[in-house]
């Protein structure tokens, strides 16, 4: 019992992981990202990179933060920005965003598989069972995530002026908070978080360009129960992160590759609002 | 009068294609108190919205000392000093009195100094800084409103039907609090309104409008303000 | 072949060499040869180039085909069987090549068989797969489970000692046959399967066949995994987990493994070639390629060396038979003899052939060394009917 | 009076009115067969063979250019069902080997299939209340499964490496290309005319406003589920197609990425225009098999530059790009046609007679008992009781927020409410959705002007009228009958000149002209109005106020009225009802309103 339950838990800070950027990009602007796969995939390459250039492996994180936020900003303001009213062609352009970033990839590098150091290797004893170091840190990590985005939400003025956004987009302007810049900024930490994750999943996955894609289904369909709020989505990885790992565990892993799609499709029709509270 | 802190002048408003103000031209001097009166649905609310900018403006313009905004965006006319209140969803229910205030703030302002104001108008509210708004009594809330406003040193207030369900004691004392902070900062106020009894009290001038212009307007303390807003806006 | 027959064969073939020298430069025989440039395959397909030009540019040095250049055309398949379609359609009816030589997915060679059918010219897989490809004109030059099953069974069985196997695969027709073979060997050898288990193609996530790994505490792991993506993330994530039982692969390559890092130390693999090959053969090959393509080679492999050996192969069968005519060359391909990097290879068994099989295993610096070699492992029978 | 003034009302500038468009439609698909036909002898047989599969995969297309265009639903989905049609195709020949009778079953088994599967798929993601997103998330998701079901399907499906050897009809790749390329021509031509047929009108009126549709009737989810079902079924007789010609198949025809290659390409051609997806497609799948090879990743990352662009800068995509530069250019050169808009005639009918209120219809029309409404701990409604019989004008009055227009939903739909009873002409409403309050009897029209704004004026009454008159599903049928009430507001407010501009061109007193017209198109026996005078102009407001009095005392219809403009209602009202704060304070005529105390407080605000 003792590593499925540990399965279960590592895997659901692996999907908070993932998740928390689109979330917050969903929850701010109403936007699907689905270029959040080819950010991730970005930033898998910033890991590689940093192992190329024989920088410690953990430099790999806040390096693919700078790349995924400057892109992430870039495509703001060049093309997310016209689409804040057309949510669904919002999903196509960022598609289709997310096409580009892993063809200028594959020409930068090329089509195979890249080598990035993880940043720590071995396991631990757990309750007298060996489990992999790394996904525990995994987990310690996405807990500071949560933590640290709440804290960042609460405690400083822009994060904020954000949550006034999110609540009230018309209200907040009324009081002086250029949203559009809120959106903007927002924009970019999303892309940040897709690329930290990206880097971060690195020591479990294979860099290439179509890394980030597979995360992207899964994410989306978190994010889409989790509504705008970070701690739906802790509940939502928790569950249906918990259901993937129990359904491969004793239904099989084809059964359970779908687990996170179905699950989320059907509670959405259950419930539309998922597990946000409001 | 004084100089205008607020210029409107031949402005035509609305949704889509309605047409909701019609060619509608405004002053507010600095520190006055001006009470738009109307029946719903003549086109007031339409009017503070648009002025924000939240609405196109069809032709006019609108101007704030001298200063040009018929093109702004609702956040820069906000931050020229223009504080709005709302009618409806006002408040961040969700968030702490004393973000609702921060939220407000913008630049050079101290938190010093409007914790001085709020002391001195709504001391109350120092004790609920921490209180979710949306926990707050209708009255607080609209107490919190106007203490939002006040504490950004805004030059101009525009006030959308804030008596609207008030008891007369907070009424009455809102009407206070309003003129003293005029006349220590010399703001210019324009209130919406349907209540008769705190226009009187609380503006110096009237304006009456009616499907999108103006109808008539007068000096509150005339003695026969209240026969006139009474029939404009009775049945 | 009765004399008569014979004859007319040998005078066609004069004929042959008699038109074709007269064309020779403006008439070459054209080898057609599609590849995922785009998609998964695009990993390998630089590779896979360079052993087709390598062996080209030898042939073409030495006096060309019947007098004829030989030269490649180059289709891209996008790895996948839509893509194949394409390539296969350009190649054989626009193109018009003389014969097609390829390393493709099953899917892919699904898709280009029933366009080689319509087409009719000679068809060389050059790529290891699940076995039982019967088509009448095709050879194969690469390995099937057959030649690699027993040969990593026996040795953990032997050497290591092993008595309980735990096999993973991606969810594929190769995954899925390479296994089964496995299973059923493992059986016949007394050996004990506690689990086998499968994930979907372009699944990332291994966490629960990692923990039933862990559960059952094998002596050996034998993986058939996709290449690529599915190989990579499967080992990292076992690595991860700090299991370190024996641990086999029928699918991970050469380079791969060096970019899993530490990951991969200790890891056996099976094949029929890796450039540690000692053979005077290997080494000459090693170094024409070097010479060619020098900074810009790219390691030869599983999937490109049996290329090569095709195209020589082909080579020796148009020679044979006198003539680039299908029903001669597909003949022809079955009789003849190269000796290439691998060793010889003939594929002579059922359109098949028997080859040197080796297991290897990487070293902590993530190199492969060759630790175990079989000669002339038969390829079983694939196409009874062929 | 049925059909006595059709000439009065119709248009006078055309007399035949739709034949044009359609002889050009036959001219162009008489081109385009014989294009089919003559093409395969002036190409190699790689473009042949290429140029099948490119117009097998631009039929697919036009299905999902039909859902996304014009219904308004992105589906990731639909190469569920082309895969689908060729698995069925592939398993059928695999196991049971070629014969006609085969060949015939595995393309009904394969309609059969991806039409069960599209059933379900509909009901989960066109359910009442469903957003866009949901349904394209659910379209999402079904790709996935059907690519998981495939590789899970071991040596059955052949997992991922499909199946293949197995033998199809044996026709030559010429043949195939005629086969496939009359069927893409027939189809087009289908689409196009339903397209441009009244039915058609009916899938843009959906995408645009889903919300004022069911509010005419129409249960817009069955429709969509419908138009989703056809969709599915264009879709495996597409993959039928394919599995036979191509004689292979694999899962990644099922997937995600295919479906959004779908929509790449539709986008790229021009959605909602049925020409441009087929067209494009055609254009983009040749190209790449041209192009892909020789630069791999540069064509795909090309084909991702100009996607982006085109959603951000062409939403409509390319086609109507050339067809606007086609138009300019024959401006330029003098020969310019004026925008074709639908030409349609009005004729009176006389009321269903189911909607007749005659004097059988005795008791109250609109029964109200103890509604109330909570949102969430929020009271808005509570304890609402009141009646209004036939031929009664009753009118809402209350500050804002007082909880009008809430009461005007609860009525409309049924699922609205959270207490209570509402009953229509003696029928309980129960929990029914809007669509079939409309049936018991109940019209609503909004506060702003809710008509669809890409629709003819005409259009929007045909669809108005589409629950009593069905629309014609080929063609335009140039006629629209209309009762006797929603004539009248049309002539009097004078919309009959301007049945075939768009809607969007009309002034705002027009379009709320328009919508009262659709409203009472519905024969209503309960009318509710939010606000019908907002942004009228004087004189506007007078002729609304005449029209709706003359209707209540010539048609008995009960009109309930949201109304500020307190003039007009004292004008119009026979009956006045105060709410405050949720709950009713006043029930009475308009002179105990205008003299109550309790009301001036009210409004006046000093407090109670």
């Amino acid at each position: 019992m003792v590593p499925v339950l540990l399965d279960l838990i590592t895997t659901a800070a692996i999907l908070y992981i993932v998740s928390s950027g689109l979330l917050l990009v969903f929850g701010v602007m109403k936007l699907i990202n689905f270029a959040h796969g080819g950010l991730m995939t970005l930033g898998g390459y910033a890991a590689v990179m940093a192992t190329a250039m024989g920088l410690n492996p953990w430099i790999g994180i806040p390096l693919a933060a700078i790349f995924g936020g400057i892109v992430g900003l870039g495509m703001e303001r060049v093309v997310v920005r016209s689409l804040y009213n057309r949510p669904l062609d919002a999903i196509l352009a960022t598609w289709g965003l997310s096409i580009i970033i892993g063809q200028i990839i594959t020409l930068v590098f090329d089509r195979g598989v890249h080598f990035a150091e993880p940043p720590i290797r071995g396991v631990i004893n757990i309750l007298g069972e060996p489990y992999s170091t790394y996904r525990l840190i995994l987990t310690a990590l996405a807990l500071l995530l949560g933590l640290g985005l709440t804290a960042a939400l609460r405690g400083t003025s822009l994060g904020l002026s954000t949550r006034a956004v999110i609540m009230n987009e018309d209200l907040a302007r009324g009081l002086g908070i250029n949203s559009g810049l809120v959106r903007s900024i927002t924009f970019t930490l999303g892309s940040g978080l897709a690329a930290v994750a990206g880097a971060l999943i690195t020591p479990l996955s294979s860099v290439d360009p179509n890394m980030g894609v597979a995360w992207l289904i899964s994410a989306f369909m978190l994010v889409l129960v989790s509504g705008s709020s970070l701690f739906s989505l802790a509940v939502a990885s928790v569950v249906l992160g918990g259901a993937q790992v129990v359904v491969s565990n004793y239904f099989g892993s084809v059964l359970g590759g779908m687990t996170i799609a179905v699950l989320a499709a059907v509670i959405l029709r259950i419930r539309p609002q998922g597990f946000s509270y409001e | 009068m004084t100089e205008p802190v607020l210029a409107v002048s031949g402005l035509s408003s609305g949704y889509g294609q309605a047409t909701v103000i019609r060619n509608l031209d405004l002053e507010i001097g600095r520190g006055e108190i001006v009470a738009m009166v109307g029946k719903n649905g003549m086109g007031k609310s339409t009017l503070l919205k648009s002025i924000m900018g939240y609405l196109p403006k069809f032709s006019g313009s609108v101007s704030m000392a001298q200063h040009a905004i018929s093109d702004s965006r609702p956040h820069q006319i906000a931050r020229l000093g223009v504080a709005y209140v709302p009618q409806e969803k006002a408040l961040f229910q969700d968030l702490t009195v004393e973000e609702n205030i921060c939220l407000a703030m913008r630049g050079s302002a101290s938190w010093d100094e409007t914790k001085a104001t709020i002391a001195r108008c709504f001391p109350f509210l120092l004790q609920r800084l921490q209180q979710k708004a949306g926990t707050l009594s209708g009255g607080e809330q609209k107490m919190l409103l106007m203490a939002r406003s006040l504490s950004v040193g805004a030059k101009v207030l525009l006030i959308d039907e804030i008596s609207e369900g008030m008891q007369p004691s907070i009424i009455s004392n809102l009407v206070k609090i309003i003129k003293t902070e005029r006349d220590r900062s010399g703001l210019g106020v324009l209130l919406v309104e349907q209540n008769i009894p705190f226009t009187r009290a609380v503006s110096d001038r009237y304006v009456l409008l009616d499907k999108g212009e103006i109808s008539g307007s007068g000096n509150t303390r005339d003695p026969d303000t209240h026969e006139k807003i009474a029939a404009h806006i009775s049945l | 072949m009765k004399e008569p027959m014979k004859k007319i064969s040998v005078l066609l073939a004069i004929t042959a060499l008699w038109a074709g020298s007269a064309v020779a430069e403006d008439h070459p025989i054209v080898l057609g040869i599609p590849v995922g440039l785009s998609g998964a395959n695009s990993v390998v397909a630089p590779s896979v180039i360079q052993a087709t030009e390598l062996a080209v540019s030898e042939i073409n040095d030495t006096g060309g085909l019947l007098n004829r250049k030989l030269v490649v055309e180059v289709a891209d398949d996008a790895s996948g069987a839509a893509g194949a379609q394409k390539a296969y359609d350009s190649l054989v009816f626009q193109k018009k090549v003389d014969a097609i030589i390829a390393m493709e997915t099953t899917a892919a060679r699904n898709a280009g068989l029933p366009i080689i059918t319509r087409g009719q010219i000679p068809y060389i897989y050059t790529s290891f797969y699940e076995g039982a490809s019967c088509n009448k004109y095709q050879h194969i030059d690469a390995w099937v489970p057959q030649q690699m099953v027993s040969l990593m069974v026996d040795y953990f069985m032997k050497d290591h000692g092993a008595k309980t196997f735990f096999l993973v695969g991606s969810d594929y027709a190769f995954g899925r046959g390479l296994l089964g073979d496995t299973n059923k060997y493992i059986a016949e050898k007394g050996g004990t399967l506690v689990g086998e288990e499968y994930n979907p193609m372009d699944a990332t996530d291994w966490t629960a066949i990692v923990s039933k790994i862990r559960a059952t505490n094998p002596d050996a792991i034998i993986t058939s995994t996709a290449a690529g993506a599915p190989n990579v993330t499967f080992t990292k994530q076992l690595r991860s987990a700090g299991i370190t039982a024996n641990y086999g692969s029928y699918a991970l390559d050469e380079g791969t493994a060096k970019t899993l890092g530490p990951d991969a130390e200790g890891i056996y693999l099976g094949g029929t070639y890796y450039t540690g090959i000692e053979s005077e053969k290997n080494a000459q090959f090693l170094k024409a390629l070097h010479a060619k393509f020098g900074e810009k080679t790219e390691t030869p492999n599983e999937l490109s060396v049996p290329q090569y050996d095709a195209v020589h192969l082909y080579a020796l069968a148009v020679k044979n038979a006198g003539t680039t005519d299908t029903d001669a060359v597909v003949k022809a391909l079955s009789e003849v003899t190269f000796d290439g990097p691998r060793g010889p290879v003939k594929m002579s068994k059922q359109r098949h052939a028997p080859l040197t099989m080796y297991l290897a295993q990487v070293n902590a610096q993530g190199d492969t060394k060759i630790i175990k070699s079989y000669a002339n492992v038969d390829p079983g029978e694939q196409c009874p009917k062929l | 009076m049925s059909n006595a003034n059709v000439n009065e009302l119709g248009s006078s500038s055309l007399q035949r009115p739709q034949v044009r468009p359609l002889t050009r439609m036959m001219i162009v698909a008489s081109i385009a067969l014989i294009g089919v036909g003559a093409a395969p002898f002036f190409m190699d047989a790689y473009s042949v063979n290429v140029l099948v599969r490119s117009m097998i995969y631009a039929a697919i297309a036009l299905s999902v250019d039909i859902l996304w265009g014009y219904l308004g639903v992105l589906t990731f989905g639909q190469s569920a069902f082309f895969a689908v049609g060729a698995y069925a195709t592939a398993l059928v020949f695999t196991y049971g080997g070629f014969s006609a009778e085969y060949a015939f079953a595995a393309l009904l088994i394969g309609i059969a299939v991806a039409v069960a599967l599209a059933g379900l798929v509909a009901f989960l993601a066109f359910w009442h209340g469903a957003s866009a997103l949901y349904a394209s998330v659910i379209t999402l998701v079904l790709p996935i499964i059907v690519t998981q079901l495939l590789f899970s399907g071991g040596t059955y499906t052949g997992s991922s490496s499909g199946l293949t050897g197995f033998d199809t009809i044996p026709l030559s790749s010429e043949a195939w290309f005629w086969a496939v390329g009359v069927w893409l021509v027939v189809l087009t031509t289908v689409a196009w005319m339903y397209t441009r047929s009244d039915a058609g009108r009916l899938l843009t009126a959906i995408r645009e406003n889903e919300q004022r549709c069911k509010y005419l009737g129409l249960n817009t989810s069955n429709i969509k589920a419908v138009i989703f079902l056809i969709c599915a079924a264009i879709g495996a007789i597409a993959g039928w197609m394919y599995a036979n010609y191509t004689m292979v198949v694999a899962p990644e025809i099922a997937g995600f990425t295919f479906g959004t290659e779908l929509l790449i390409w539709v986008a790229l051609g021009g959605r909602g225009t049925l020409f441009g997806p087929v067209i494009g497609t055609i254009i983009i799948d040749y190209a790449s098999a041209h192009l892909q090879g020789d630069f791999p990743f540069v064509w795909k990352l090309a084909i991702g530059i100009v996607f982006v662009s085109v959603i951000v800068a062409l939403p409509r995509g390319i086609l109507p790009l050339v067809s606007n530069a086609a138009n300019w250019l024959r401006g330029r050169i003098g020969i310019a046609q004026p925008q074709q808009y639908s030409q349609l005639q009005l004729r009176q009918a006389s009321r269903s007679g189911r909607n007749i209120i005659g004097f059988e219809s005795r008791g109250p029309a609109l029964v109200v008992r103890g509604v109330e409404k909570r949102f969430g701990s929020l009271e808005v409604l509570s304890g609402i009781d009141f009646e209004a019989t036939y031929g009664e004008i009753v009118s809402l009055v209350g500050p804002n927020g007082a909880g009008k227009t809430t009461l005007m939903t609860c009525i409309a739909d049924g699922s609205k409410r959270s207490g209570g009873r509402i009953s229509i002409a003696g029928h309980d409403i129960a929990h029914r959705p809007p669509e079939e309050c409309v049936r018991l009897g109940v019209g609503r029209k909004f506060q702003m002007a809710n008509v669809f704004d890409s629709l003819t004026v005409g259009e929007c009454l045909q669809i108005a009228r589409a629950r009593l008159d069905p629309l014609s599903k080929w063609q335009k049928s140039g006629v629209c009958n209309l009762p006797p009430s929603a004539m009248h507001v049309v002539r009097a407010t004078g919309l009959h000149s301007d049945l075939n501009v768009p809607a969007q061109v009309l002034s705002h007193g027009k379009k709320q002209a328009l919508e009262l017209a659709m409203v009472l198109a519905l024969e209503p026996k309960v009318v509710l109005l939010d606000e019908p005078t907002a942004g009228l102009t004087k004189a506007e407001r007078t002729l609304i106020g005449t029209i709706l009095t003359e209707l209540a005392r010539t048609e008995q219809l009960c009109i309930l009225l949201v109304e500020h403009d307190l003039d007009f209602v004292r004008e119009i009202s026979s009956r006045v009802i105060v709410l405050h704060q949720g709950r009713i304070v006043l029930n009475g005529s308009v002179d105990e309103v205008v003299n109550s105390e309790l009301v001036k407080s009210v409004y006046a605000g000093s407090g109670h």
